[in-house]
């Protein structure tokens, strides 16, 4: 997590998870929260700390065990006119929650021939790392990014982390907000005003002109030290942020390798049927001619992710992967 | 036995009631002469349900239906030209052709689905009822669903979640003893429904739903106590499917005899042979209502032949909302 | 659907299934079927017709609408060393069994260190093409195989209707077979001994030199059609039927674009992070430098399948688009 | 009261409580050393639910518990050396490293998990028990799961399923009155869960979690009941847990002195005490058991300690059955 600068005012993307939330309930009186434990407890990972004593538990509605009935009940707050924001733990736990995720939330407004778009938020952990094993460490970000009528994004720096919620409200579609465990504890700098912040775009994080290394979520960090590697190589990687996986802003990452005429994508995701997968087909439709080398990825290893340390590392995708392939790559063709 | 109500009402509800069947009965033959495809499900024998309970709700409550919706819709006042619009897949239908049968849509009459996936109207009623008291409105959302949704998860959830909370809901489940092919106490090992409310801290009753003054009755005490206590209230109305499951569907379940049976309880013969017998109503009465009613679906079905197509260049309009927050 | 032969001996698709699931009951008293109205009611698409009658009701159990639960039955009945079947009358209620299958199924034979495979096969109903709307119409077997440890395979033709349950049985893994519910009525000749068919390997279908045409399902009658219409302008396609979308037999289909230089991947499921996206992908990385043009797809449209006819039709793969394309693909280079 | 059985089991029933105890607090301690990983969660306070049930399961039977359930894997046989190799990651554990502590697996011992998906034990365990019986076997399953599953809408389909299809199921859910942060009342409309179980038609009872004897009294009975009427059965065991959810839990939603105020009567004292008061028990036998365990627990470590790691090209291997059928 190195290649994010630790400053003096520096805070935590759990605090600035935080403080998007914060502002959203200041600023609009229909937002309010259901999840399990967001309240009394303080959240599983205690980004709605203290939110239950200022804002009452009205707002902050601590909800029983039973993911699809209050998954759903945002649904119905939403076309009522409010502006739920719902938790759900981790990923995982949302599978319960997918009929209404899919079967509701992403289809009334299409079905319903426009007259009842679902204005819902919902925001759940994702990601491994932390030796939770199979059942809690699954990054299904991009296979959610599979369906129609929902808006995935994936704040990966402490901007995104503070922005993104007031940005999605801006929208009266389903948007998931995918958070990864293991960016909770990583500290910067709120560095602009999050009034800025949108969901419709990608960014460059690092220019460069050798190759595209696309990615999003806390592999953004991966990537980042990659180029520093790289670098000192003498190879410089453009690294992209998607930020949002659906709709996916192709236009960056297209314009990107035609400049660096080469990509290595890499997603913690399961590797067949993902994200990565998308995103090369994009490219092999869209700037096939202007590549010097195939598409590369560097995904999760198709397997549920094992809980001891060496075997969840050897899991996802590493560092070291990043660079050697780069590497070769940059190398192989002219 | 329900007291009669004025000749008028009665004869509103007898109306209402017609017009369903009306509509249903052409549906059936439009649906043979193919010009209503995909899955059609009819609400033949149930009208007393839908009938009963909208009489208790008003303007701004909240709906939720099945995909066996063809009655609520009606009753709750959405036109029969833009419902059978929808069913012909025509722009002038309520959903613009998208929905069909199954998902029947009008925001302004918070008529909120028609949904296919049994039960997966309970979460979303509960979340109307939350939205209801969180605008500070008076409102209540009213819930139909089968009875085969009870064996779902989902039910469970939204019970307890509806009473855990202090929702204005009302849950009316229309037990009309079949899921498809699977006969109540074969799908429930406590086939008292409301014994097995017993789990929620919920008002509970059931009605004879074959009424519809007793579901009218039990309705409007019910939407009350949900509108003032800011509590969920549960409604079972017994009742039963005259017609198949959907147009696919042999029977092979349930004997001729049976179904029989019920057709001689059905709604509208019970409260026309009371209407009669109590000299409220002529039959010449009912012979008008029943023209009038042909005469609307009538209506509806050349306002719908005459419908024009949503143009396919629409095809992906409205997968996102068109108007930001 | 005129692409498949009729013939005086033809049987349907449903029969063929059916005959399938007979034969499984009658061989192995281990085998036994779980599913909505699969018995006195005879089946939501009549697979299972008379094998109540035949079978009882212990081997042929009706289900309650619980799918979650009755999933897990059959996960559990299968860790008690039974083989059961169970039916999911379609791919969009399994959502709510979503949670059993990904977190339990898939997922126990690694995290158990391989103490407890999990051999349980699932049939579902697939697909549109019946305007039964967004609830019903959905194509997920793309999307599901994106998860390890299932093993996901979609009969197209008659034999595979008939053969495929018995090869899936051979698997300890848990199997998922994906009917498309356009193809019931379908019929044909039952050619082959039920023994021969595997669930390992994808099949060409139709030979050809200038193009591939990578599919499967019902959108192999789709491929067939264009095919021949090609042929008419001179163009010889290739037609590859996946058959297992998991795990992805890419051998076949990288040596046939090795030949052709050209691919089109045609898939009802929605286009973006879906199976067509792994194919292409797959492609890149092992053939790149042996393709003529970008690979293309032909895909689901990304809305929930509207009810019009005309809508559903536009939503969905149409013949005439795979032709346009594929003459474009072979005549644009080379 | 229960009556005291006989010396030598009474001391058996201590002893096992006592390894559970020991284990528990040893792995505290090696999560803060860090040894141990990931999300862990202790079953101190409880000891007298596993242990208690346990006495009436078979060889033969099968058993589903929850992320919690070192004290369910321990009672039932598991080697404390594989466990605890287990939650070090290491080859030798019962995994091989790859479930850790929420993820407890011993075919062998018919021990089907370790399951962190609250509730998601639940149908599991009715499949057990649909297996036993369809495969003629006199085998049941037991599924113990926090009082947390029950709002969840599996535990419903699964109440229902097994009371259905008269499935030999023992459910045993540990009311420790909290999921996480949650209290119990804070997540159900109706709190009597005995009367919620009236909705599945299926005999259910409570019990004292905290007195071992009593639990092993009524797990006999309904365990019998499951296996000879091949119907399921509930036993909700009244417990507490003494320590926090996780190693992530601050307990902002729970006093001190109420925490305090359960250990007084936790499992272990109360046997203790009555032990000695009927003078079968002195203070040199505690301290021998506990001597005992604390071995056990010892030679558990160092065994995994010494264990080996996994190659990681083996990183794939089991995702796919080795074996066909
Ligand atoms: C979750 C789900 N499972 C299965 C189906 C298929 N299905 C459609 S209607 C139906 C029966 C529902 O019966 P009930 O709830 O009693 O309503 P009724 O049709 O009797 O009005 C079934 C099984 C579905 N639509 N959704
Ligand atoms: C479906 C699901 N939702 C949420 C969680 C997160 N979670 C883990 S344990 C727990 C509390 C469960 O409480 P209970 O069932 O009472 O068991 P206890 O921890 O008290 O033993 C929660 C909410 C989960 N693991 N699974
Ligand atoms: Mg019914
Ligand atoms: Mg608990």
């Amino acid at each position: 997590m190195s290649a994010l600068p630790q400053t003096a005012r520096a805070i935590t993307y759990r605090e600035a998870l935080r403080q998007g939330l914060r502002s959203v309930l200041l600023n609009d009186p229909d937002v309010f929260l259901i999840g399990e434990d967001i309240g009394k407890y303080g959240g599983c990972f205690a980004v709605t700390k203290g939110l239950l004593e200022e804002f009452g538990e009205a707002r902050i509605r601590d909800a029983p065990l039973s993911e699809s009935a209050f998954v759903g009940a945002g649904i119905g707050a939403a076309l009522a006119g409010m502006r739920p924001v719902v938790e759900i733990m981790t990923v995982n736990f949302s599978l319960l929650a997918l009929d209404q995720i899919l079967n509701t939330a992403a289809t009334l407004s299409h079905m319903s021939g426009g007259q009842c778009p679902v204005p819902l938020i919902i925001r759940m952990a994702t990601g491994a790392g932390r030796q939770v094993a199979a059942q809690h460490s699954h990054s299904l970000e991009g296979w959610y990014s599979h369906i129609p009528g929902l808006r995935i994004v994936t704040p990966a720096t402490i901007d995104d982390a503070a922005g993104m919620l007031r940005a999605a409200l801006e929208f009266r579609d389903p948007v998931i907000i995918f958070e990864h465990m293991n960016l909770y504890n990583v500290q910067g700098e709120l560095s602009v005003d999050a009034a800025s912040i949108n969901i419709e775009r990608a960014a460059i994080r690092r220019a460069g002109q050798d190759i595209s290394l696309i990615t999003y979520g806390a592999s953004l960090y991966k990537c980042l030290t990659a180029a520093e590697q790289l670098s000192a190589q003498g190879i410089e990687a453009e690294v992209i942020d998607l930020r949002v996986l659906r709709p996916l802003d192709e236009k960056t990452f297209i314009q990107s390798v035609r400049r660096t005429r080469r990509a290595l994508i890499v997603d913690e995701g399961w590797r067949s049927v993902g994200l990565a997968a998308e995103v090369g087909m994009r490219i092999m439709e869209q700037a096939f001619y202007d590549l010097d080398a195939p598409v590369e990825r560097v995904c999760g290893v198709e397997v549920p992710v094992p809980y001891a340390k060496h075997m969840e590392e050897a899991a996802l995708p590493r560092v070291e992967q990043i660079v050697t392939l780069a590497a070769s790559m940059v190398k192989h063709v002219g | 036995m329900t007291l009669l109500p004025t000749r008028e009402h009665a004869l509103h509800l007898l109306s209402e009631m017609l017009r369903i069947r009306c509509f249903e009965d052409r549906c059936a033959e439009l649906y043979s002469a193919g010009k209503i495809r995909g899955f059609l499900h009819l609400y033949n024998g149930e009208e007393g349900v839908a009938v009963g309970v909208m009489q208790a709700l008003r303007p701004e409550d909240d709906i939720a239906g099945t995909y066996r919706e063809h009655g609520h819709a009606i009753a709750r006042g959405i036109p029969m030209r833009s419902l059978m619009a929808e069913l012909y897949g025509k722009l002038e239908g309520c959903c613009r052709g998208r929905g069909g049968s199954m998902h029947i849509f009008d925001r302004e009459r918070r008529f909120f689905g028609g949904n296919a996936i049994v039960g997966g109207g309970l979460p979303l009623a509960v979340g109307l009822g939350l939205g209801e008291r969180l605008m500070g409105r008076d409102a209540i959302a009213a819930c139909f669903f089968g009875e085969g949704a009870v064996a779902e998860g989902e039910f469970h959830e939204s019970m307890n979640l509806a009473s855990l909370w202090h929702l204005p809901v009302l849950f009316i489940c229309e037990n009309n003893q079949y899921a498809m092919g699977t006969a109540w106490s074969r799908s429930e090992a406590e086939t008292d429904l409301i014994a097995k409310l017993c789990g929620y801290h919920m008002r509970a009753e059931s009605v004879d739903g074959m009424d519809v003054l007793a579901v009218e009755d039990r309705a409007r005490e019910l939407a009350e106590y949900v509108r003032h206590q800011r509590m969920p209230a549960f409604l079972e109305a017994r009742t039963y499917r005259f017609r198949a499951h959907s147009m696919y569907d042999p029977q092979l379940y349930r004997s001729k005899a049976e179904v029989e049976d019920w057709e001689n309880k059905g709604p509208l013969i019970g409260l026309t042979q009371r209407l009669k017998a109590e000299n409220l109503m002529a039959e010449e009465d009912f012979i008008r209502l029943q023209r009038m009613a042909n005469e609307e679906v009538d209506d509806a079905v050349s306002f719908a032949e005459q419908g024009s197509l949503e143009r396919v260049e629409e095809l992906t309009r409205f997968t996102y909302a068109e108007q930001t927050a």
